[in-house]
């Protein structure tokens, strides 16, 4: 099975409770301002990821996803 | 078990109004999930607090009503007494519950009124700019307790779990936190039973959750989570308080 | 026809079945033909109407009213007065107590067991079947029993008072009269009496009664009407 | 069904169950609570709720929980507790919940005494708690305008989705008098689900419904009161009522009174007729909207030299009269409080001197 680990980076306050609780340190806030004015996460080291949910569970803003449809995000993407 | 991980449907797709680490959007998305888990969003009724979750019926989908100052298990009372399908809950902070509505809370408990209370503490006065809570720690600083609380003046945090159960009517009462992803694995689960128990008829539930205000605590979100741990989890220990037999 | 009662006489009924009323003119009635009377204002729970309210006018024909002191005669407080179980234990010829309304209303009197204990009494339940509750001989039945079992007392007669006020029809009492008849057969409780409006008297026809008739004169009336002016004793 | 002997507040409470009204909340407190336990022995027949709550500042949520759920729902009290309710009045006025509420006056202000009185006249008509709401107020003065008031009260709340206030003094409430239940006030509750939270599945909608008065813009909480507004306007419109009393005559004063207090001044003035000394009144049974026209009409008859407010109040629905007659004719008060309700004699007296000095 293939899974998918989106941060919507707009719905992202960059608190960095995911940074925090991630096993693996994928994540880190990036340099780049989103739209709300915040600094949102992003998963520096993808390649590590082992998709245990656990950032989704921190998020206070369901901005992280893990989906198992690789066309929906892609739509979803554009 | 599936790896895949989504918004619930209970919850719109409004970006919230808190604060960047508040932990309310955690517990809004583990009511929202129970709630879709549970099927019965058609026929939920939830109550919003006076207090930084006065805005919570924007992040519901289902149906919902806005309390006064601590008034929330009043109101739930009257639409249980008068519609016992509902499935009703209250969604309150510690100053909402534990001061200006302790009696509310209290007589609502004591009559077994079937709905289910979601009591976020704290710690503090969110809404009205970090003033202190009853819930608010021995010494903890907030701009009505500029020295700390004293507690020879103001007296202990008032632990409203163990209040609670200790009323001879039974009810399901616990208290859980969120500022850890197995806290937060296991808060679900109680609200989860906490619903269960109001959908079975049984009895009044409440599940504290233990949760941070780093604006208000001068945190930020990675140090209020592990201020809460260490200062407000061997105050207010978590675990089940009472179940009804 | 004679009120046969004397001795220590509670008047018990449902709320509003016109206890108090009925105590009053019940006494005048007794002081009348030449008894003493006493009374004594049981009524702990009704804030309004009550015996209290025309004290100086009983005082006045010579009966002995016992009420809670002055000070606390609009108070919105259970104050049993003192002087209550003296008067029980040397009751005078008529004496009447006057209780509060439904079982709660004679909850007093089960305080009361002490004084009373030993003593012959007579616990009247006056009956309006115009009022909600007692509207039926099963009503009155319950009525009873939640009564004898709050004040811990047996009732023994009925009184009947079947009225509308101001509206009550000459029909109105021939039915009334019917109704008790009938919960008097179904208890088998003796009818004491029952009652009639002053205004009313000149109409009814008292043979038509197989127990004595009280006239009543009405006192406690709201303040935009005047009582009926009782004629003081000779 | 024919006439039963009821005291003024038992009957309050059946009227309610007569109206369909099946669910009642309510705190304890003198001379009202005949309701309560009335209720508490009558509900059970007829399937209803009661629940006697923690207090009334409870007990008003508990209205507002209910109501907002979309079902009728009604309370009593007196005074003190009216006071606590008040805030619930507030949200409940906010939110737009139809509700009904009875208050049986006694005298204040604080504890005051048990005793009739109209002090909550401004409370009630103007508001006593925060905010720009109003109630619609309407005050018997009988116990059988006590019955039909609290019958009509529920679809006017739902009419105006606003809360409809009984506004009687501790005599209706502990009077008895013979009534009659119309059958023609009992109403259907009218369909609520374009804003009750009844729960989706009962309405069978896929839009949720939301029961708030918070509105956090200036701009739409100035559009929510202006709303608001234009339903206080419609009720001015539509529902005022009051009675004529001996208007027909060359009235010398022009009385204004209700409640209990306008019995007694009905006695007064069947009395000065006999003297053929002229007295008109209205009796206003709305006290919000007051009927301000109909006082102002009565006020400008030629003979008529002076308007007295008498009420049992140290003088609150005058500056009502006063807003009426508009400097037409000399407005003055009358009254006394505290359970010490003017004898007919007393308003003989006070009109003859009134009339004499103006």
């Amino acid at each position: 099975m293939e899974y998918r680990h989106i941060i919507d980076s707009d719905r992202c306050k960059g608190c960095g409770l995911c940074v925090d609780v991630c096993p693996q340190k994928v994540l880190e806030i990036s340099c780049e301002i989103n739209t709300k004015g915040y600094f949102p996460a992003y998963q520096a080291r993808p390649e590590d990821c082992i998709f245990c949910a656990t950032c989704c569970l921190m998020c206070p803003d369901v901005a992280i996803t893990i989906s198992e449809n690789v066309h929906d995000f892609a739509e979803q993407e554009i | 078990m599936s790896k895949t991980f989504k918004k619930p449907e209970c919850l719109s797709d409004l970006h919230t109004h808190y604060c960047p680490g508040c932990t309310h959007g955690i517990i809004h998305r583990l009511v929202a999930e129970v709630i879709d888990e549970l099927g019965i969003k058609g026929r939920t009724v939830g109550i919003a607090p006076v207090g930084c979750a006065v805005l919570a019926y924007n992040y519901f989908t289902f149906d919902f009503q806005e309390a006064a100052h601590g008034r929330a298990p009043a109101m739930a009372t009257g639409i249980k007494r008068v519609r016992p399908d509902l499935i009703v809950f209250t969604y309150q902070g510690d100053g909402d519950l534990a001061s200006i509505g302790m009696g509310e809370i209290i007589h609502a408990a004591n009559r077994g009124e079937k709905f289910t209370t979601i009591f976020v503490n704290n710690a503090v006065y969110g809404m009205t700019g970090g003033q202190m809570a009853p819930t608010t720690m021995p010494d903890q600083r907030t701009t009505t307790s500029p020295f700390g609380r004293n507690v020879k003046e103001v007296g202990m945090p008032i632990k409203i779990a163990e209040l609670l159960s200790a009323l001879e009517t039974p009810g399901y009462i616990t208290r859980q936190s969120v500022v850890k992803p197995k806290y937060i694995v296991r808060a679900k689960k109680a609200i989860k039973k906490a619903f269960q128990y109001q959908i079975e008829g049984r009895c009044f539930s409440l599940v504290e959750v233990v949760s941070t205000c780093p604006t208000n605590w001068g945190l930020t979100p990675v140090q209020a989570i592990k201020w809460a741990e260490e200062t407000m989890l061997p105050y207010y220990k978590l675990g089940e308080f009472k179940v009804p037999e | 026809m004679e009120i046969d009662l004397d001795g220590i006489v509670i008047i018990a009924g449902n709320y509003g079945s016109g206890k108090t009323e009925v105590s009053i003119n019940l006494a005048v009635n007794k002081k009348r033909s030449g008894i003493d009377v006493c009374i004594a204002d049981l009524d702990l729970v009704n804030p309004y109407f009550r015996t209290r309210e025309v004290k100086g006018l009983l005082s006045e024909l010579g009966i002995d009213v016992i009420v809670p002191p002055e000070k606390y005669l609009q108070a919105d407080l259970p104050i049993l007065s003192p002087v209550i179980s003296g008067m029980i234990r040397q009751p005078c010829g008529l004496t009447l107590l006057d209780a509060g309304g439904d079982d709660v209303g004679v909850n007093v009197l089960a305080a009361l067991a002490d004084s009373l204990g030993g003593k012959k009494y007579n616990m009247i339940q006056v009956v309006n079947p115009f009022r909600p509750f007692t509207d039926t001989v099963k009503g009155c039945l319950k009525m009873r029993s939640e009564i004898e079992k709050a004040s811990k007392m047996t009732i023994n007669g009925i009184i009947g008072n079947a009225n509308l006020i101001d509206e009550t029809s000459v029909e109105d009492i021939y039915n009334g009269y019917d109704f008790v008849k009938q919960l008097s057969k179904e208890s088998r409780l003796p009818l004491r009496f029952v009652t009639v409006a002053a205004a009313l008297m000149p109409d009814i026809d008292t043979t038509r009664f197989h127990c004595p008739v009280l006239q009543i004169e009405r006192q406690l009336v709201p303040p935009w009407k005047r009582a009926v002016s009782i004629k003081p004793v000779i | 069904m024919g006439k039963v002997l009821m005291k003024g507040n038992e009957a309050i409470g059946e009227a309610a169950i007569r109206a369909g009204c099946l669910n009642y909340f309510a705190y304890p407190i003198t001379p009202q609570s005949e309701v309560a336990e009335y209720l508490s022995r009558r509900m059970p027949e007829v399937g209803g709720m009661f629940l006697q709550g923690e207090s009334e500042v409870a007990v008003s949520y508990m209205l507002f929980g209910a109501s907002a759920c979309g079902e009728r729902v009604f309370t009593t009290s007196s005074s003190p507790g009216v006071s606590l309710m008040s805030e619930g009045l507030s949200y409940i006025s906010g939110a737009q919940c139809p509700a009904v509420f009875v208050n049986i006056m006694r005298g204040g202000p604080g504890l005051g005494g048990i005793l009739p009185s109209q002090g909550d006249y401004f409370q009630a008509t103007k508001g006593g708690g925060h905010g720009d709401y109003r109630l619609l107020v309407m005050a018997p003065a009988s116990v059988q305008e006590a019955v039909e008031m609290v019958m009509t009260a529920f679809p006017l709340a739902e009419k105006y989705r606003n809360p409809v206030m009984i506004l009687g003094d501790g005599l209706i409430g502990q009077m008895m008098e013979p009534v009659e239940f119309p059958d023609d006030l009992a109403s259907e509750p009218v369909n609520k689900d374009d804003w009750a939270t009844s729960g989706m599945d009962t309405r069978k909608s896929e839009n949720r419904n939301l029961v708030k008065s918070l509105y956090l813009s200036s701009e739409e909480l100035n559009k929510h009161n202006l709303h608001l507004k234009a339903k206080y306007d419609r009720m001015r419109r539509e529902e005022i009522r009051y009675e004529k009393y001996n208007i027909d005559c060359d009235y010398k004063a022009l009385i204004v009174s209700y409640g209990t207090m306008s019995r007694v001044c009905k006695t007064a003035i069947d009395n000065l007729k006999k003297e053929d000394f002229k007295v008109g009144m209205i009796r206003p049974q709305t006290l919000f909207p007051f009927p301000e026209k109909a006082v102002n009409e009565a006020a400008s008859k030629n003979s008529c030299k002076i308007v007295i407010s008498i009420e049992m109040s140290m003088g609150q629905m005058v500056e009502d009269v006063e807003r009426a007659v508009i400097g037409k004719r000399p407005v003055r008060w009358y009254g006394k409080c505290g359970g010490d309700v003017p004898t007919p004699e007393e308003v003989i007296d006070v009109i003859k001197s009134m009339v004499k000095e103006a």
